[in-house]
């Protein structure tokens, strides 16, 4: 291709985007769609569903979560629910793999949708058993695809799911067009 | 003619330099700009994922392997679970192969989107075609984000499949995606591909003979476009590659201009076989259902599958036990390095940076 | 003898004023006030221009590359330049141990006064000038060797060899591009008949990129050589050389820097205004017919398309090669401003006094001169005749069963 | 308007400033050790020159200055300097500085001499053709095609011969470094 005639196609293509819509946004103001599958750091914990059987840790390729059990003596179907004192996950450590979600087998432990807990101080990056009693119950639908066939949201305010609602049950999915709407036009 | 001696001198390219893709270092001399000698230094970025291996259940692994070439998780996820898959005799119900397929070749117009996008910017142009290729890119991310809730370090893979069912508004995301991407790619390739000076820079500069690139074990699209047709999803296939119909671009100079455009060109087969994949989708299962810790039988396995940067391979030997006994890794970008301090000598500092680019290595990978 | 601030109408009023103001026998006092504010002015006018235009040119540029630019400070990030240099400022001003002290710290300073000693000469609307210097085309091209010697000074005494690289490639740019940068400016001189650049405007009756298309092309390239922008930004590499010549430099004198070279591309944009697009006048039309516009304002515009056209090749091409950049200084651009110069020079011998409709002519003479000359010498510079995409093929494989 | 200036003692005082500092800037050039700043002392001595023609009103001697000498051939010069390992004590003192000192007094007053002979007042002098008289004045009006013409009509045969021992060099120097392609 002599002549400049390449370069003269390449400044067209750049100049075509110049009038094109930024890709990017402002981030504090604006943010793009969230998927609610999104693996984010506040974890949503139910302690109604949790036994204690600790899966979790042991499932956690980092060993960052550290459980203490103590005996209730409240039964359920398959045993004895245990009470936890420790529920620590160290978040600093964490890399957001999901598996100890996907190793409960209560549904009991949910990945959350945030982003933004940056920290001054490594120490400060500990998710305790208390904030996980009093975190918002907003769980991510990563593994949870009953959470995710009902409709429901977790950007939505107020759409806060009970411990009974955790569950696995179905439900009707949305249509394709509200998908396409939601998923493609939308983002 | 008259000799002038000038002194060399020694520089110290990385491990924080601009374009050394990750923690890199080059210790390059220079006469005036042209390099008389390179001594590549790596090991920054060394997690020791091998070892790390050794003390992790075989499902927890599938998440270290998201970190090895950290712009093909994917692909990275699928070479290590078809290896335990070998050890483990487990088959893979289709749906849940087909997936595998189609995440892990948007995951390879994803990478080579970021290699083609990071040459180009080791080029000199300021920011532009890197930024095109990341807009594409992010929506493949997307799309990852969709099916597993993370972007890069996906962990989709398991032993025995994937490890769920897409969510509904993934397929009319695949779907436009599937129709919009062919036209951003031909847009890039607008932009770049016959630019002269982009031409003048890479036709001819840091030549991978054949039979260089054969010795030196060099695999992927670095090879093919030496002029080697060899592709493990063709030579060796595995999941349902055999059922895929696609052509392999090879280069015929070797140079990095041929390297650039075979990346280009492979995004298009990639389409092709997405296209295919969603076509053919089949229902049923995703993943045949195994237990979180199991024990394979032991003995050892070899896997190896044709990643973005080459043949990425897991070799695995299990003794019975819940974790591997060993976990060895034959990571492409590693061995694709190799050659690269002889391609150096007799280039200049620029051409330094367009050779080490049309190699297209990922440090994760390297270091592991 | 008339000085060169005779025709300067604010000068005119401002010594009127001082003058006025001082005895007779001080009267060198009210020359020497006026001359002061009135460089004041203009100084400031630059430096206003050249944060504008950084400010500009990156928010283009993000749109060139589909992003959004700076926008956080004040409406539309329009701050953003003052906070900039305010953050430089605040910066530790760091001196590695190995630099030289004295060329460490006069690299900045000498690099923004050669700059701003450029703004000087260009007339920025009718009587709106410094100096009308006889000279002033030379000016505008000698001046800026200064600017290079910094780039030299900066490198060197930084003692560090990426900055020594980035000063090597800047010396030996700065010596391959003076030559066609000069010599492109011959046709202009020639039709002008003077080298002073409001003469020069006054002698556009045609623009003269219209007259000189060539001569046009040939300065545009060396002179985004010159002032090191893509994709002629040898010296500062980033993909290469970190950061070139200013990779030690750091705090306000890293903003020294910088606003040398923005401050350069401004006054090289502006000096493109003045010669090829006929500076403060209607270019449309004959400047015999009215001007819609004041002057000044059709200068400024003609200044921010340049500006727009620089960040428009910024934002597409890669950067070159050295070796190739120098090859084609030498074997492209300066052949091609000594034909621009002969053809121009036969034109001027045929027509000493051309009128209207002679322009024309001229014009389209130069016209078929410049793009024949293209055409030969891509041809001449082009090695690789096949279509470059032909180098890959796709290859069907069948598959083998495993 | 420059009568305001241009005959009183402050621009006489710039002058003498810029004359001084032009002359230190050249002694820095002998006497300094290091080689890339005697360079820099050069660049300066030549920018002094510089300014000292604008102060004379040739402004093109002025420029040609700044773009030759100040930018080129400094450059060059640093080029040079360059390929020298040891620019930090390039520039020993040796026992030639007597001798040196001896040919440039002879040489300050051979110009001394010339400058105190010559009669400056070019425009009155009858002795000159009439071609060159009118040149001479136009130098002092419009000096850029005053020079011109002058070099290509009454200069022409020294400047040819000039350009013909450039070129000669040029063509020396080529096959110097050429080799035996």
């Amino acid at each position: 291709m002599p002549y400049g005639l390449g370069i003269a196609k390449g400044m067209m293509v750049t100049l075509r985007n110049l009038v094109r819509k930024p890709v990017t946004v402002q981030y504090p103001e604006q943010r793009v769609a969230q998927h609610h599958r999104f693996r984010g750091e506040d974890f949503v914990w139910y302690e109604e569903r949790c036994t204690g059987c600790a899966s979790c840790a042991k499932y956690c390729p980092q060993g960052i979560i550290k459980i203490v059990t103590a005996p209730s003596g409240e039964m359920t179907q398959e045993g004895e629910k245990y009470k936890l004192e420790v529920f620590d996950i160290e978040i600093a450590r964490c890399m957001f793999c999901g598996l100890c979600v996907e190793a409960c087998p209560y549904d009991a432990l949910h990945m959350g949708s945030g982003f933004e807990r940056a920290r001054p101080r490594q120490s400060d990056l500990v998710i305790t058993v208390d904030e996980l009693k009093a975190s918002a119950k907003k769980p991510s639908t990563w593994f949870r695809p009953q959470l995710q066939d009902r409709g429901y949201d977790p950007f939505q305010p107020g759409d806060d799911v009970s411990w009974q609602d955790a569950g696995r049950e179905k439900s009707v999915a949305p249509t394709y067009e509200e998908m396409l709407q939601r998923w493609v036009q939308g983002r | 003619m008259v000799n002038l001696p000038s002194e060399q001198i020694t520089i110290n390219l990385g491990p924080q330099h601009p374009s050394t893709h990750g923690v890199f270092r080059l210790r390059v001399t220079l006469d005036g700009e042209v390099i008389t000698d390179v001594e590549p230094i790596f090991g920054y970025l060394h997690r020791g994922t091998e070892k790390l291996a050794e003390e992790r259940t075989y499902t927890q692994i599938v998440t270290l392997t998201d970190r090895l070439d950290y712009t093909s998780s994917m692909i990275n996820n699928q070479a290590y679970v078809l290896a335990v898959e070998k050890l483990a005799g487990v088959t893979v119900p289709p749906r849940g192969q087909y997936l595998r397929v189609l995440t892990a070749e948007l995951q390879r117009i994803a990478s080579h989107l970021m290699g083609v996008g990071f040459f180009l910017q080791d080029l000199g142009a300021s920011g532009t075609p890197l930024m095109y290729c990341f807009r594409e890119r992010e929506r493949i991310l997307d799309l990852f984000e969709m099916l597993c809730g993370a972007r890069v370090t996906v962990s989709y893979m398991r032993p025995g499949g994937v490890f769920q069912e897409p969510p509904p508004e993934f397929w009319p995301a695949v779907r436009h995606l599937l129709d919009t991407t062919p036209d951003a790619i031909a847009e890039l390739e607008r932009l770049i591909s016959e630019n002269e000076i982009v031409l003048a820079r890479t036709k001819g500069v840091g030549v991978l003979t054949k039979e260089k690139a054969i010795d030196s074990a060099v695999s992927g699209p670095n090879l093919r476009a030496s002029g080697v047709a060899w592709d493990l999803r063709k030579a060796d296939p595995y999941d349902v590659y055999a059922d895929m119909d696609f052509a392999v671009p090879v280069g015929s100079n070797g140079d990095s201009y041929d390297r650039f455009l075979v990346r280009v060109m492979e995004v298009h087969q990639s389409i092709r076989i997405a296209e295919q994949c969603y076509r053919d989708m089949p229902g049923g299962p995703v993943r045949s259902e195994l237990p979180f810790f199991f024990r394979p039988p032991p003995g050892d396995a070899y896997a190896h599958v044709e990643a973005s940067k080459g043949e990425l391979g897991f070799y695995l030997v299990s003794d019975g036990g819940i974790a591997p006994y060993r976990c060895k890794i034959r990571s492409p970008s590693f061995i694709n390095l190799t050659v690269l301090a002889e391609m150096l000598i007799g280039w200049k500092v620029a051409d330094l940076m367009v050779i080490f680019g049309s190699l297209d290595v990922n440090m994760g990978e390297v270091d592991r | 003898m008339e000085s060169p601030f005779d025709r300067n109408g604010l000068f005119s009023g401002l010594y009127g004023f001082f003058a006025d103001l001082t005895p007779e026998s001080f009267a060198w006092l009210a020359y020497l006030l006026a001359g002061v504010v009135v460089v004041f002015i203009v100084i400031n006018g630059v430096m206003l221009l050249t944060a504008f235009e950084t400010y500009m040119e990156r928010r283009v540029l993000g749109r060139f590359q589909t992003r959004l630019g700076p926008n956080r400070v004040g409406p539309f990030g329009l701050l953003q330049p003052f906070a900039d240099v305010f953050k430089l400022l605040i910066k530790e001003d760091l001196r590695p141990a190995m630099a030289d002290r004295l060329t460490f710290f006069l690299a900045p300073v000498l690099m923004v006064a050669a700059i701003l000693l450029v703004a000087a000469v260009v007339p920025f609307g009718p009587n709106t000038f410094l100096a009308d210097l006889n000279i002033g085309v030379l000016f505008i091209v000698g001046i800026p060797t200064i600017a290079t010697v910094a780039m030299f000074l900066g490198g060197w005494g930084s003692g560090n060899r990426f900055a020594l690289l980035g000063a090597a490639r800047a010396v030996a740019m700065l010596i391959s591009y003076e030559v066609p940068m000069i010599v492109s400016l011959a046709g202009v001189l020639l039709l002008a008949g003077s080298m002073s650049l409001v003469d020069v405007v006054e002698a556009q009756r045609l623009p003269f990129i219209v007259l000189q298309p060539l001569g046009f092309f040939v300065f545009l390239v060396a002179a985004s050589a010159e002032m090191n922008r893509s994709p002629f930004d040898l010296m500062e590499a980033e993909s290469e050389l970190t950061a070139g010549f200013h990779t030690e430099f750091s705090g306000i004198r890293f903003g020294l820097l910088q606003l040398a070279e923005f401050g350069e591309l401004v006054i090289i944009s502006a000096v493109l205004a003045v010669i090829f697009v006929s500076g403060w006048q209607n270019p449309f039309v004959s400047p015999d017919y009215a001007q819609w516009l004041p002057g000044q304002l059709w200068f400024l515009l003609k200044l921010v398309f340049f500006l727009l056209l620089f960040t428009w090749i910024r934002a597409t091409l890669p950067r070159m090669r050295v070796d190739q950049v120098m090859a084609f200084a030498w074997k492209a651009l300066f052949p091609l401003a000594i034909i621009n110069t002969l053809v121009t020079a036969v034109l001027v011998v045929a027509w000493p006094e051309p009128e209207y409709g002679q322009l024309w002519i001229m014009a389209a003479i130069n016209w078929a001169v410049a793009i024949a000359c293209l055409v030969l010498f891509s041809r001449f510079l082009e090695r690789h005749r096949e279509r470059p995409t032909a180098s890959v093929q796709l290859v069907e494989i069948p598959a083998e069963a495993s | 308007m420059t009568e305001g200036i241009a005959g009183s003692g402050i621009f006489t005082a710039i002058w003498w400033a810029l004359a001084v500092l032009t002359v230190a800037c050249a002694v820095l050039v002998v006497r300094l050790q290091d080689l890339v700043k005697a360079a820099m002392a050069l660049i300066g001595s030549f920018l002094g020159i510089a300014a000292l023609f604008v102060m004379l009103n040739a402004e093109f001697l002025a420029i040609v200055q700044v773009l030759v000498y100040a930018g080129a051939v400094s450059i060059l010069l640093i080029f040079g300097i360059m390929m020298i390992r040891d620019t930090q004590r390039g520039s020993p003192p040796n026992n030639l500085a007597v001798p040196a000192g001896l040919l440039s007094a002879a040489m300050l007053g051979i110009i001394v001499f010339v400058v105190l002979d010559t009669r400056w007042d070019l425009l009155g002098d009858a002795a000159l053709t009439a071609a060159v008289a009118e040149g001479a004045e136009g130098v002092y009006s419009d000096s850029p095609p005053a020079i011109g013409s002058l070099l290509l009509r009454e200069f022409i045969l020294p400047l040819e011969a000039a350009a013909l021992l450039l070129t000669a060099t040029l063509v020396g120097a080529i096959a110097l470094v050429r080799g035996d392609r």
